[in-house]
């Protein structure tokens, strides 16, 4: 019969679903893996997800030496 | 492009006039000054249909108008765009015979205006009692630096309240009313008021729609608490609009309601007195460019006054923006350097100049204090260098394709919280539901092929009942009728 | 005065507008870098007004043009020979010295027309040691400019100078002896692969009073000086972008004619009356139905575009606008004067009233700055005396070609 | 080539700039039933309703008398003027414009030498008219550096053409048309021929009208001559027929369909002649064509 998951729907593209599914490794965040832009995960992650991304992503943002030289 | 702002200024003032009764309206164009602003509000066509109708002493039917146009579709919709607006502001009047016809007290007032008649006094009267003859001697007009100084001075007062640079002078009451009432500051607990996200935005408009949007405030604080009467306050500001820079003009003949309105306009800059008890008052800067949008200032500088130096064209734009993100800014404002400080990373300062860097650091700050990236880039191409207006792209694309990258960067992830349902049993069932929950406008998301739904949480329940529903009347039919259901068979 | 002007002038690097006027300066990989902010000298009031001031003096300068009334070949039969060989490609000028030539080369022909409104014009390329007629002689101008836009232009091989040269030769020796015949030449390449002895196209070319102008993009050939000189035609190599625009262009203006050579003769011409039809009918030129056009005034066919030759009777179509465009060439303006400050009392321009500068005061301790402005920024027209500012100058020589002053007086009107 | 700028392409922010040329020859004046001072009052209307139309509108007003030809607005002021009274009843500009534009106009008048002493009584100096207007038009665009002043030029026009000035005029209408600044002529009165005028508005995409009822000047002019080049791209205005260029021979006069060209100085004749009567060439007749083909 029909069941009803509940969660929340992420909608992103590829290279962001990338990053979740690495985070899904260490910690079980995704519900379900729906399609290539769509991820269902854990309500309740949501926060620590978008955190995490966002790190994730900072890091890997190009960043000349002269503008990490000031900081 | 810097027509995005006239545009957004003149939609301003222009919906404010829209959404007044039809008799204020007609009260309104009893004064030809008021007559001549709104007239320049209205689209081109709307302007040129006024002036072939103003003098012509036919009767016009709709389709008679209707002749003039080319018969395209660009044209027509043009057309029907300028009928719109003009009936909207009741200067076309369509009347029960299907004829059309000017507002006559509009007709009588504009065609006035154009030829010089009346005595209305609507482009307002002159001081010229006593100082006249004594001009010559010790009297002096204040010259057009002073009026631009106070008017600086004044309407900045009001923007450093608001930015914070400047807590000592804080402006007058009616200013703090207008500021809250316009949400663009609010009660911060206990400490005062507090920008808000739309006072940002406020700060990247020019100056020419800030004094709107801060007038359009004002008329409803006027109208609703102060009980000002509407058309006068309007009919006020449309004649200072029609003023000439540097003149005096005398108290004489405005109304009680006009002189009350004197005061608050001097606080905020728009006028000037030399005494609060004087009989005069002067225009600044401010208020003569009130009906111009800011395009005025471009083209004075070629029209043939030379005896018009026009420093405001240094005011109008003093940004130049390079390839590699870099900013110069000529400008010594406090105020101006602290919006830049709001999307720019500043590095020096000098004299006359400071120079900044656009980055993504400093334009996700901005984006995260509800600026957007269409904001930004419409204060750098309204406050550009002269310099950078003879290019025909007047911002690098790259600056302005990189902060559009960096404002949909934020938005990475779309979050929606929602119920999947799943394990539909067959396709028919799952296309039903889904069918159903289109048609409520829940659905996330779908997938065909793995039978799956996602439905916003506020469109849960009543997918739920539906389901629920729809299993009772299966039962009710019998087992075999989930293949007469859809006609596909389960796989 | 004019010493300190020349001791400046090789310093001038303002802009494009200078460096053209500079002829003098050398190729463009033989000059010293030179920041175009080091040229600038400030007054002593800190202004630039005087840099400024020598460089419109410049500009003027180099408007001076022969204005004696002398016969000039209006009528002109004029083939374009474009290089297509690999030295095209080339990126010495920017972007490709193929895609300049191809951009210049519209211009080139619109500005002709433009100037030359009853000629014709043909287009050849040459490229792997042959010649192709991309267009014979046309009066119009869009089917030159689109056959160059249309056709896949692809560079192959070496050129053919004599190849190019027959052709054109073979298809300008049936043109009317009233009309001048040129050939003009944008070559990339230092070599050509020609079938026999080009010394003998040249003399053919100079029998038949066939003028040759060639534009070099790379460096002097000697062959191309020597064909130029021979067939009275203009040769040059470009320095850079900017010079190869001015040695194109100098070959717009129509040639003066020696009358011994050339014959002069009364050419029978149509003026075709427009019609506005209101269902479209076939046109003789390019046989689409077109619903506005014009008649011709001999055999009736109907024509979309003028000026032309009616492609059935093959009559000279033109308007009288057309040959009204080149009466500037026969009745040029005389050049104007500059007014010395002893008689510049006039207080602004006579056409387009802009205020001019009033003396500058001698004042004691600063008669220095005084010589440095130089000019009084008023040039008065010979005839009619009126002061003009440079602006109008320009404008008056090189568009409008009328003097408003004497044309608004009574004194020099008839 | 700095003038060719884009001021082909036109949007509804531009300014515009209109160059009015008033045909002021008082002897045609006065052969029409509608006097010349009854025409300014409609034509000052008609200033200020284009000057309404927006904010950073401009205009210029040339007179071209018999004679002379002279800017009545705008003229740059040799002493400072201090007497700037301020009629409360007027907006500013209209009003200074229209004192300005009366005033010049009148101290025109007054002088009556230049026209006694000048030959061609009937016509007016229409060419110096329109080059002045240009140069004041090529000043103005050079001025404006980002493009956004968009001009043209109308005129009112009364007095027949003077044959003397086709190639001048011819001239003036090149440039306009290279400048892409139509010409828009409104012929009060008087024939329409010749027609340079007529050929002017055809060659640079202006409008050529000819008004049949005087009275009706103003209303006229607010519905052909107010639009500006934004607005005419959606407006359906009168007199859009076709213009013939039937060229005339310089020896007679006569329209001719097929003429004969003289090659060094293009004079058109209708029939063979020996030699040029303009340039003293001794001309043969051509008389194969290129192909070899007899005519």
């Amino acid at each position: 019969m029909v069941k009803a998951v509940k969660g929340t729907i992420v909608k992103c593209d590829p290279a962001v679903k990338q990053v979740i599914l690495s985070l899904d490794k260490k910690e079980k965040v995704i519900i379900e893996d729906l399609d290539d832009n769509h991820l269902l995960i854990d309500t309740s992650r949501v926060d620590y997800i978008k955190k995490e991304v966002e790190k994730l992503l900072e890091e890997n943002t190009y960043k000349s030496e002269l503008d990490k030289a000031p900081n | 492009m810097p027509t995005v702002i006239v545009a957004h200024f003149k939609t301003n003032i222009y919906e404010y006039l829209e959404a007044l009764q039809k008799s204020t309206l007609d009260k309104l164009y009893e004064e030809p000054a008021t007559c001549l602003a709104i007239f320049r509000l209205l689209p081109s066509l709307a302007r040129q249909l006024v002036m072939s109708l103003l003098f012509s002493t036919q009767i016009m039917s709709k389709a008679d108008l209707r002749q003039w146009i080319k018969n395209d579709k660009e044209s027509l919709s043009k057309f029907e765009e300028a009928l719109d607006k003009l009936q909207k502001l009741h200067i076309m009047i369509e009347q029960e015979n299907k004829t059309i016809a000017l507002n006559s007290s509009f007709k009588q007032k504009f065609q006035e205006c154009l030829t010089g008649g009346g005595t209305h006094q609507s482009f307002g009267k002159l001081y010229n009692k006593p100082h006249r003859h004594s001009q010559s001697n010790s009297h002096k007009l204040p010259d057009i630096k002073t009026l631009d100084e106070h008017a600086k001075t004044k309407w900045e007062e009001i923007l450093h309240f608001m930015v914070g640079t400047d807590r000592m002078n804080s402006p007058g009451a009616s200013v703090l009313k207008v500021v809250t009432k316009a949400n663009l500051m609010r009660e911060k607990e206990g400490k005062g008021l507090e920008i808000t996200n739309k006072g940002f935005q406020f700060l990247l408009q020019d100056v020419n729609t800030q004094v709107w949007a801060f007038l359009i405030q004002y008329l409803d604080l006027a109208s609703e608490m102060l009980h000002m009467n509407v058309v006068e306050v309007l009919n006020f500001f449309f004649m200072l609009g029609s003023l000439e820079l540097g003149q005096d003009y005398s108290v004489e003949g405005l109304t009680d309601t006009q002189r009350q309105l004197l005061d608050d306009l001097t606080n905020y800059g728009l006028i000037y007195r030399p005494k609060k008890s004087s009989k005069r008052y002067y225009p600044t800067r401010l208020a003569t460019t009130l009906t111009s949008g800011n395009s005025a200032i471009v083209s004075n500088s070629s029209s043939n006054n030379p005896t018009d130096d026009d420093d405001s064209a240094t005011e109008q734009g003093f940004i130049i923006v390079e390839t590699n993100y870099k900013l110069y800014a000529y400008t010594s404002s406090q105020l101006q350097i602290s919006v830049l400080n709001l999307f720019c990373n500043l590095q020096f300062q000098f004299s006359n100049m400071v120079t900044a860097e656009l980055t993504r650091e400093s334009v996700r700050k901005a984006l995260k204090h509800g600026i957007t990236a269409s904001q930004i880039i419409s204060y750098l191409t309204s406050h550009a260098h002269p310099q950078m207006k003879k290019r025909p792209a007047l911002l690098p694309s790259t600056v302005v394709d990189q902060i559009q990258l960096w404002e949909m960067e934020l938005n990475r992830l779309v979050i929606t919280n929602s119920y999947l349902y799943k394990e539909f049993r067959t396709f028919a069932d799952y296309e039903v539901v889904l069918k159903h929950a289109n048609t409520l406008g829940v659905v996330v998301w779908s997938s065909d092929s793995k039978k799956m739904i996602g439905i916003t949480e506020a469109g849960h329940e009543r997918v739920k009942a539906f389901i629920k529903r729809k299993i009772v009347q299966r039962r009710s039919n019998g087992g075999d009728t989930t293949s007469s259901a859809g006609g596909t068979p389960a796989r | 005065m004019t010493k300190i002007i020349n001791s400046n002038e090789e310093l001038i690097d303002i802009d494009d507008e200078a460096q053209n006027a500079n002829q003098q300066i050398g190729y463009a990989w033989e000059e010293e870098y030179k920041r175009s902010w080091d040229v600038l000298q400030e007054d002593e009031d800190g202004g630039l007004k005087h840099t400024v001031e020598h460089l419109q003096s410049r500009k003027r300068k180099r408007l001076e043009r022969d204005t004696s009334i002398i016969k000039r070949g209006i009528i002109r039969h004029m083939f374009l020979i474009i290089d297509l060989s690999e030295a095209m490609l080339e990126k010495d000028l920017r972007p490709s010295r193929l895609d300049l030539t191809l951009s210049y080369a519209e211009q080139f022909i619109l500005e002709f027309f433009d100037q030359n409104p009853i000629s014709q014009l043909g287009v050849i390329v040459s490229k792997s040691g042959v010649a192709e007629k991309l267009m014979g002689l046309t009066g119009n101008p869009m089917d030159n400019i689109n056959v160059l836009k249309k056709k896949n232009i692809d560079t192959d091989g070496e050129p053919s100078l004599q190849n190019a040269l027959e052709m054109a030769r073979s298809s300008l020796i049936h043109v009317p002896a009233h009309g001048s015949r040129e050939i003009l030449i944008i070559m990339g390449s230092l070599t050509s692969c020609d079938p026999g002895d080009i010394n003998e196209t040249i003399d053919n070319l100079v029998s038949e009073n066939i003028r040759v102008s060639i534009v070099g993009l790379a460096a002097e050939v000697q062959i191309c000086k020597l064909m130029c000189k021979k067939t009275k035609g203009t040769y040059g190599v470009v320095l850079n972008e900017a010079h190869f625009k001015d040695l194109l262009f100098e070959i717009i203006p129509p040639p003066p004619v020696s009358i011994v050579k050339s014959k002069s003769e009364l050419v029978v011409m149509g003026f075709p009356r427009g019609v506005n039809e209101s269902m479209p009918s076939l046109c003789a030129c390019h046989s689409k139905p077109v619903s506005g056009g014009y008649i011709c005034a001999r055999c009736n066919s109907k024509i979309c575009d003028l000026p032309t030759d009616c492609p059935i009777c093959e009559l000279t179509l033109v308007s009288s606008p057309h040959l009204a465009r080149s009466y500037h060439h026969l009745f040029p303006v005389a050049n104007f004067e500059e007014v010395p400050w002893s008689s510049a009392f006039t207080t602004h321009c006579y056409s387009c009233q802009m205020p001019f500068q009033t003396q500058p005061q001698v004042v004691k301790g600063r008669s220095n700055n005084v010589t440095s402005i130089d000019s009084s920024g008023r040039y008065n027209c010979p005839k009619c005396k009126k002061h003009f500012c440079i602006e109008c100058d320009t404008f008056i020589h090189e568009v409008i070609h009328n003097c408003p002053g004497c044309l608004s007086t009574s004194e020099n009107s008839t | 080539m700095s003038v060719l700028k884009d001021t082909a392409t036109v949007n509804e922010e531009d300014a515009n700039l209109l160059v009015l040329i008033i045909d002021t020859n008082p002897i045609v004046w006065r052969k029409s039933n509608f006097s010349l001072k009854e025409a300014l009052r409609h034509i000052l209307v008609f200033i200020n309703a284009h000057l309404a139309l927006k904010h950073d509108n401009d205009v210029a007003i040339i007179a071209s008398h018999v004679g002379v030809s002279k800017f009545l607005y705008p003229i740059p002021m040799t002493h400072e003027n201090s007497d700037k009274t301020i009629f409360p009843n007027m907006y500013q500009k209209f009003r200074v414009i229209d004192e300005k534009v009366i005033a010049n106009m009148s101290a025109l008048f007054e002088d009556v030498d230049t026209p006694n002493n000048y030959p061609d009584k009937a016509s007016s100096m229409m060419a110096g008219a329109l080059s002045m207007a240009l140069c004041y038009i090529n000043r103005i665009t050079k001025a404006d550096e980002i493009g956004h002043v968009k001009s043209r030029i109308l005129i009112i026009s009364v007095s027949p053409d003077s044959p003397y000035q086709y190639i001048s005029i011819m001239n003036c209408i090149f440039s306009a048309q290279k400048l892409c600044i139509p010409i828009d002529v409104c012929k009060v009165y008087g024939s329409d021929t010749p027609v340079f005028l007529q050929q002017a508005s055809h060659i640079t995409g202006g409008k050529y009208l000819k008004l049949e009822m005087p009275q009706g000047l103003l209303q006229f002019l607010m519905i052909a001559f107010l639009p500006d080049r934004y607005n005419k791209k959606y407006l359906c205005l009168p007199g859009e027929e076709r213009v013939d260029f039937g060229a005339a021979c310089f020896c007679h006069k006569k329209i001719i369909d097929v003429g004969y060209v003289c090659s060094v100085c293009l004079s058109i004749f209708c029939r063979p002649l020996d030699e040029c009567s303009t340039c003293r060439t001794r001309l043969t007749l051509t008389s194969v064509r290129q192909n070899g083909r007899v005519i």
